[in-house]
């Protein structure tokens, strides 16, 4: 893998009963890997909402990677077909608001497999670091409600988990409102 | 016996241009003996197969290179289609024979002027010349009179052609070609595992 | 069903092994598979070539599968295991950028893409199939003991060759049944023969072919069905190297090519079969063979007469089988 | 908020490759933490009352720990900060040993990360809420998959604890492999008379609900609380009536069925009760071989049956079991010698596999305990013994060790020398893998007491010859020691085949919702401190459906999973995972989508007064997924503790982080 400054802004979304621990699983065993990859545990890969990705590589992550149990092997039994469904169709989107469908994947890692991880996690860096830095966008809170739009979701809407604080409120949807432009109501 | 001394004796060089030219993963051969149990050539070999391989993985390029084994090996396949550990043991053999040729090791001198006048036909005539590979090889190796008694029976029954059956000129010089570049020098083993043989390894 | 290959004969075909190539042309004419030389065909290359260098027999093959691959050729088939165990190494190893790259400069030229290369048994087997063959069977060789040995390399190593069962393959079997001829227990169907150790080192290659050739004594075989021109010339020509060697009495068993005793069951010409380029002459066995079946066919004919008078009907049934019998025989 | 954060040493194991110190410094800066340090081991006592200490002095009301992976020590943690009277959900934890410090040396990228890492962390727990779990009833009952002798050992363990047990078994008789064994080693016991009592014991346990050749068809639920359906299979006998005479199965007419019981080497009737001491000890017709089921015609055994318990009629039939947890002992089958063509295995009648063999030693097998092999019926004299058949191969998908089979094939190499005083043993073999108690005492036995030839290689091919008397089998091998070729003629060889997850096992794995490895092992939750849980709560493991095992491992396992449920099932009540869908009815529109796409049909639809619908959680029923979450076209149900904004405050906590460094 070609060596850069600093490492490049990967994210990972990886559900916790197969790929994280796969995950785990890659460290226990000493399997190196890239150290780009940050990794954001969620219970299922059903859990991981498009607009998540979006934002994600829209706030300038360079890559973006989910990983989910195999299919049938699936702790909630289908989430991560629902998973499955919903990120082809959020990869089919990315090019339309210009984004390069590369930097983002979506691949299933059960708890067992350490060694598929560590192959997986290398290929995707390798190929992002081939595709370089993400592009600034222009307007990325524009871009991301044209996307809700396409994608029948309004992320931008303030959630119930926020009751009181400014500052949780301001951490929780600042990305998806920065300032104007945002679709939301406050 | 004289000692191995494991460390100092130890070719890694030679470990790593086996393991890269033959494409195989030695290291993950555990001496099963199945190679050598298997192979019908044992008999008449110096070292077992599974020993030649041991020498491999223990660096040991000298005696791995002036053994017999490697020139009886008839690539007949019993190893490779056994190995548990998906070796492809024929390979190795080859590249091992490959090797010892490149540093003028024959022990079975015969063998490889068998080769040598097999190819030499085909560089010649574009396909080999069974009746005149016949006759160099009888004059070559010294035992003239070791097949004489098959000549009749293949003339009689027309299986020895007196003229070779020669493709066009145009072909010919094609297959010359391919043994003047071949003479000319290759370059040293770079190739990475690839597609096909890290498949084979799955 | 009909089916178009190109076809690489191999060297050996043109004078040692003359009788493999045209009971093979014989065979696949009558059963409908249709074959079409590779223009302009050079050697393989052939195990010397793979024991001096991969890349040297690489090339070699691959001139060989670029011509076929240049007459429109998408599938080529070979009478010769040695021959199909070469192209199909290197069809195997242009696939890695390196190995291509050293072939295309020994060429000094490109390299083909992937061409499929079969075996003339693998061909008969898999496309045309047992029934068919039944099907066209003009003179079974009845009461025919064959010992069918494969020899090496045709279907090993099986991640190459990807054909019928390394450990004990049954193709042979199952079109040399078709013919009518009775398979033999043979247990040295894939146990080498000695291989190109004929010339060089003698005494190793009648030590191995002397195993072979006791086995189907011991196994009861009229002949030993062979598909490799090495084998056959092994087994055959030097027959008499080989008994010497093992210090024994002459083994007298005659080693057709399975093709060979097809165009016999076919019912194509004798010239086809080209039976008197064997060293040991088959006809012997194919008369003790046909004294076997008429006798079965006695036997059985004695049995139903006795049964007609218990049973009159069952007898009606089998009759026409034993008249058909005996007129084979 | 006042946030207290700890990065974690674990001796060196991260700090060799992490500049922890660096890390606590930069997560000073970090905002709302108010203290950060670094300590040797968080998990240690020390650490957690260092933790539970700041708590209270610094009156924090948010932890991060970063150290190892959150599946090792998050509970823990939790326990910990709650001691300090923080509640469980205000804490989060970074994974910078697994994740981080074990992945790479680059110490300066490694430490960057870990920052990362911790940053998260803390962005996410100043969106965390306090959560409390709810309580709910549980079903003091459990289920057993597998009546093998782990399945056994599991169902008494937890009958004798006051719990009802449901014991399903696929076969018409429990006692899985261990009632095929002759003897057992290293003490050579009678393996049926140790297995038999126990067996009866299951059989007659008033606790214990016995379902023989049936299968678990389906199961729902969570833990306390599973719905099993059982398919159980028609044995045409009704069971309640049968008497298990056997007066049927001597006159059956149909007497060319392969004895499955005797793996197949001899034959038996249609119907037929499988061997003497089977549990149940009752009928069973096999529906393929029975003349009146497949032909219609006979039927002699309705005739004779004193007890009038034949029915051609009889269906499958599904009960319905509620249980409060599960245990699976599905086991192993056998590696399938055929796929070794090499050895002949199938097609060569003398070459026979280690379990055929048990069953000639048993005396209640087919030969009655002597040994004949199966060609001609004659005694053998010389037995070749091949060892990992199926195991250690990669060319046959099955790289693992067996474990057991260096031990049985000296059990049974022994056992030949005693059966047949003046035969000679001999066993190829790669090592000796003889690591438990007595064990390689017991193959110092078989070599010096019994004089079984040891041959260290691997064989290559055995093929038919003419011996002296008779036919024989030539197994040509090596000895790897000397460097040469060897051959023997032997009367028979027996394959020591290896083993293979039960064949359905991941169908099972698939129902339980729990994980199988690449063989269809079950996968245990952590390998070394929870060796026999599941990630699904509620779900255990006993036996070599985890991974071969010998019998004593077995067991041993089994009585740790049935301890296990008798904890789990002390209590009367649960305590229900806080971290489950909510709806904030103000904003639900009552589309229904969730509803639609619940995997567990946690989500019912409430009608209010204005008969406007709204989308309602079922608290126990949920097992949060979040799938709904997403499902929401207003973001009107949310996972808790892993809410939109929370999962957000974890991707700004990077992105943001990255803007700074680029721009500097």
């Amino acid at each position: 893998m070609q060596d850069v400054g600093r490492d490049y802004r990967i994210i990972g979304f990886l559900c916790n009963w197969c790929s994280y621990g796969g995950a785990d699983a890659a460290g226990v065993a000493r399997f190196s890997q890239p150290t780009d990859l940050r990794i954001i545990r969620v219970p299922c890969s059903g859990r991981v909402d498009p607009m998540f990705v979006a934002k994600a590589l829209l706030s300038g992550a360079d890559g973006v990677l989910v990983s989910g149990c195999h299919p049938r092997d699936c702790h909630y039994s289908e989430g991560n077909l629902y998973a499955r469904r919903r990120l082809e169709m959020l990869r089919r989107f990315l090019p339309i608001i210009g984004v390069d469908e590369r930097r983002f994947e979506y691949i299933w890692v059960s708890a067992s497999e350490g060694a598929r991880w560590r192959d997986m996690v290398t290929k995707f860096t390798e190929k992002i670091h081939e595709l370089g830095p993400m592009p600034r966008m222009t307007e990325p809170a524009r871009t991301l409600c044209a996307l809700e739009g396409m994608l029948g979701h309004s992320l931008a809407q303030p959630d119930m988990a926020q009751p009181g604080p400014e500052g949780a409120a301001a951490a929780g949807t600042a990305g998806m409102n920065d300032g104007k432009g945002g679709a939301n109501g406050r | 016996m004289k000692t191995i001394d494991l460390e100092s004796s130890r070719d890694t060089a030679f470990m790593d241009a086996v393991a890269c030219e033959s494409g195989q993963e030695l290291k993950s051969c555990y001496q099963c003996g199945n190679c050598t149990a298997g192979c019908v050539y044992t008999h008449d070999y110096d070292l077992p197969v599974h020993q030649v391989i041991r020498l491999v993985q223990l660096g040991q390029k000298e005696q791995a290179l002036s053994c017999r084994s490697i020139w009886l090996c008839a690539t007949c396949q019993a190893c490779t289609t056994r190995c548990p550990n998906n070796i492809e043991v024929a390979r190795v053999m080859d590249v091992l024979r490959h090797m010892a040729r490149r540093q003028g090791k024959t022990p079975e001198r015969l063998v490889k002027t068998f080769a040598d006048s097999f190819l030499k036909s085909v560089a010649r005539h574009g396909r080999v010349f069974e009746a005149g590979l016949a006759m160099t090889f009888a004059i070559k190796s010294g035992k003239p009179m070791q097949d004489a008694g098959l000549g009749p029976a293949m003339l009689t029954r027309g299986k020895l052609a007196f003229a070779p059956h020669e493709p066009s000129n145009q072909a010919k010089t094609e297959v010359a070609g391919i043994f003047d570049r071949f003479a000319a020098g290759k370059p040293a083993c770079h190739a990475e595992p690839t597609a096909a043989t890290t498949e084979a390894k799955q | 069903m009909s089916v178009r290959l190109g076809y690489y004969p191999g060297c050996s075909q043109g004078s040692s092994a003359a009788e493999y190539d045209i009971s093979t042309r014989a065979c696949c004419k009558a059963l409908d598979v249709e074959l079409v030389d590779v223009p302009d065909w050079t050697c393989c290359g052939s195990t010397p070539a793979h024991t001096v260098d991969h890349h040297l027999a690489g090339a070699l093959s691959a001139r060989n599968l670029r011509q076929a691959e240049g007459a429109g050729l998408a599938s080529v088939t070979t009478p010769c295991p040695s021959c199909l165990a070469a192209l199909k190494t290197a069809d195997l190893h242009l696939a890695e950028p390196a190995f291509r790259t050293e072939v295309e400069r020994l060429l000094g030229g490109p390299a083909p893409g992937h061409v499929d290369c079969k075996s003339v048994l693998q061909v008969l087997y898999e496309q045309i199939g047992a029934e068919a063959v039944t099907a066209k069977v003009k003179k079974p060789l009845a009461g025919l003991r064959v010992a069918p040995y494969y020899g090496c390399l045709l279907s090993r190593p099986p991640a190459l060759m990807a054909f019928d069962d390394p450990e004990n393959p049954v193709s042979m079997d199952a079109l040399l049944r078709a013919c009518g001829a009775e398979i033999v227990d043979f247990a040295y169907k894939t146990e080498c023969c000695g291989a190109a150790f004929g010339m060089p080192r003698l005494d190793v290659m009648t030590r191995l072919s002397a195993r072979i050739l006791g086995a189907a004594v011991e196994a009861g075989a009229d002949c030993v069905a062979v598909a490799c021109p090495l084998c056959q010339m092994n087994l055959d020509l030097r027959q008499g190297q080989v008994d010497s060697a093992a210090g024994r009495a002459a083994s007298n068993l005659p080693v057709p090519y399975f093709t060979q005793l097809m165009a016999l069951a076919l019912g194509l010409s004798d010239a086809d079969a080209c039976l008197n380029k064997l060293v040991v002459p088959l006809e012997p066995a194919l008369a003790k063979a046909a004294a076997r079946a008429r006798e079965a066919a006695a036997a059985k004919a004695a049995k139903e007469a006795a049964k007609k008078q218990s049973k009159p009907a069952a007898a009606d049934a089998a009759k026409p089988e034993a008249e058909k019998e005996a007129s084979c025989a | 908020m006042r946030i207290g954060v700890m990065i974690c040493h674990c001796g060196n194991n991260i700090a060799s490759t992490v500049d922890v110190e660096a890390v606590a410094a930069a997560a000073r800066e970090f905002p709302d933490v108010v203290f950060a340090t670094d300590h040797m081991y968080a998990c240690s006592d020390p650490g957690q009352r260092k933790i539970e200490e700041v708590i209270r002095e610094l009156k924090l009301d948010g932890v991060v720990v970063a150290s190892c992976s959150p599946r090792m020590h998050e509970v823990t943690f939790r326990r910990a900060v709650e001691r300090a009277g923080l509640n469980r959900y205000m804490f989060e934890m970074a994974n910078i040993r697994e994740h981080v410090a074990w992945i790479s040396l680059d110490r300066k990228r490694n430490t960057a990360k870990a920052t990362d890492l911790v940053r998260m962390a803390v962005e996410k727990l100043r969106v965390d809420r306090p959560l409390t779990p709810k309580s709910f009833e549980v079903q003091k009952r459990v289920l057993i998959v597998g009546g093998g002798v782990a399945g056994i050992q599991a169902a008494l363990d937890c009958a004798d604890g006051g719990l009802d047990v449901v014991l399903v078994e696929r076969r018409q008789a429990i006692g899985g492999i261990m009632s095929k064994l002759d003897k057992t080693f290293p003490t050579i016991d009678c393996s049926v008379c140790v297995l038999g009592p126990k067996m009866v014991d299951a059989g007659q346990n008033p606790r214990i609900t016995l379902h023989a050749l049936s299968e678990v068809e389906e199961i729902t639920g969570y833990v306390g609380n599973f719905d099993v359906k059982i398919r159980k299979k028609s044995p045409f006998v009704d069971w309640n009536k049968c008497t298990g005479c056997g007066a049927c199965q001597e006159k059956c007419p149909s007497k060319k069925v392969p004895d499955a019981f005797n793996e197949n080497v001899s034959l038996t009737t249609a119907i037929n009760i499988p061997f003497p001491q089977a549990i149940p000890k009752r009928a069973t017709i096999n529906a393929d071989y029975c003349l009146r089921l497949t032909k219609g015609k006979c039927g002699v055994c309705e005739k004779i049956c004193p007890a009038g318990a034949i029915d051609y009629e009889m269906k499958d039939e599904i009960v319905t079991e509620k249980v409060g947890a599960v245990i699976a002992a599905t086991g192993i089958d056998l590696f399938d010698y055929k796929k070794c063509g090499e050895y002949g295995g199938g097609r060569y009648p003398d070459v026979i596999t280690s379990l055929q063999y048990e069953r000639m030693l048993s005396a209640s097998g087919p030969t009655a305990g002597h040994i004949k092999r199966p060609s001609d019926g004659k005694e053998p004299k010389t037995v070749a013994f091949i060892a990992c058949v199926g195991s250690r191969d990669r060319s046959l998908n099955r790289p693992y060790c067996s474990g057991f089979c260096c031990m049985y094939t000296a059990k049974q190499a022994i056992l030949t020398r005693d059966h047949i005083p003046d035969s000679r043993a001999y066993v190829f073999y790669m090592d000796i893998r003889a690591n438990g108690k007595g064990y390689e005492e017991f193959i110092r036995r078989a070599q010096e007491e019994y004089g079984v030839e040891y041959v260290r290689g691997r064989v290559a091919q055995v093929i038919p010859v003419d011996g002296p008397n008779g036919p024989q089998m030539l197994v040509r091998g090596a000895d790897t020691l000397l460097g040469r070729q060897v051959e023997l003629k032997a009367d028979l060889v027996v394959l020591a085949v290896g083993v293979e997850a039960a064949h359905g096992a991941s169908a099972l794995a698939e129902k339980l919702r729990i994980s199988y490895d690449a063989y269809g092992f079950f996968l245990e939750s952590h390998p070394k401190l929870r060796p026999v849980e599941t990630n699904t709560v509620g779900v255990f493991l006993a036996g070599a459906c985890q991974g071969a095992k010998d019998i004593p491992s077995s067991v041993a396992q089994a009585s740790a999973a049935a301890g296990k449920v008798l904890a789990l099932l002390s209590k009367d009540k649960l305590e229900s995972d806080p971290q489950i869908a909510l709806v904030q009815a103000i904003r639900c529109i009552g589309c229904g989508k969730c509803e639609r796409t619940c995997p567990f049909g946690a989500i019912r639809m409430r009608e209010l007064r204005d008969g406007s619908l709204r989308a309602e959680v079922v608290e126990t029923v949920c097992q949060g997924c979040g799938i709904c979450s997403v499902t929401c076209p207003v973001r009107a149900i949310q996972l808790q503790h892993f809410t939109d904004s929370q999962l957000l405050a974890e991707v700004n906590a990077l992105c943001r982080t990255w803007d700074e460094t680029t721009e500097s």
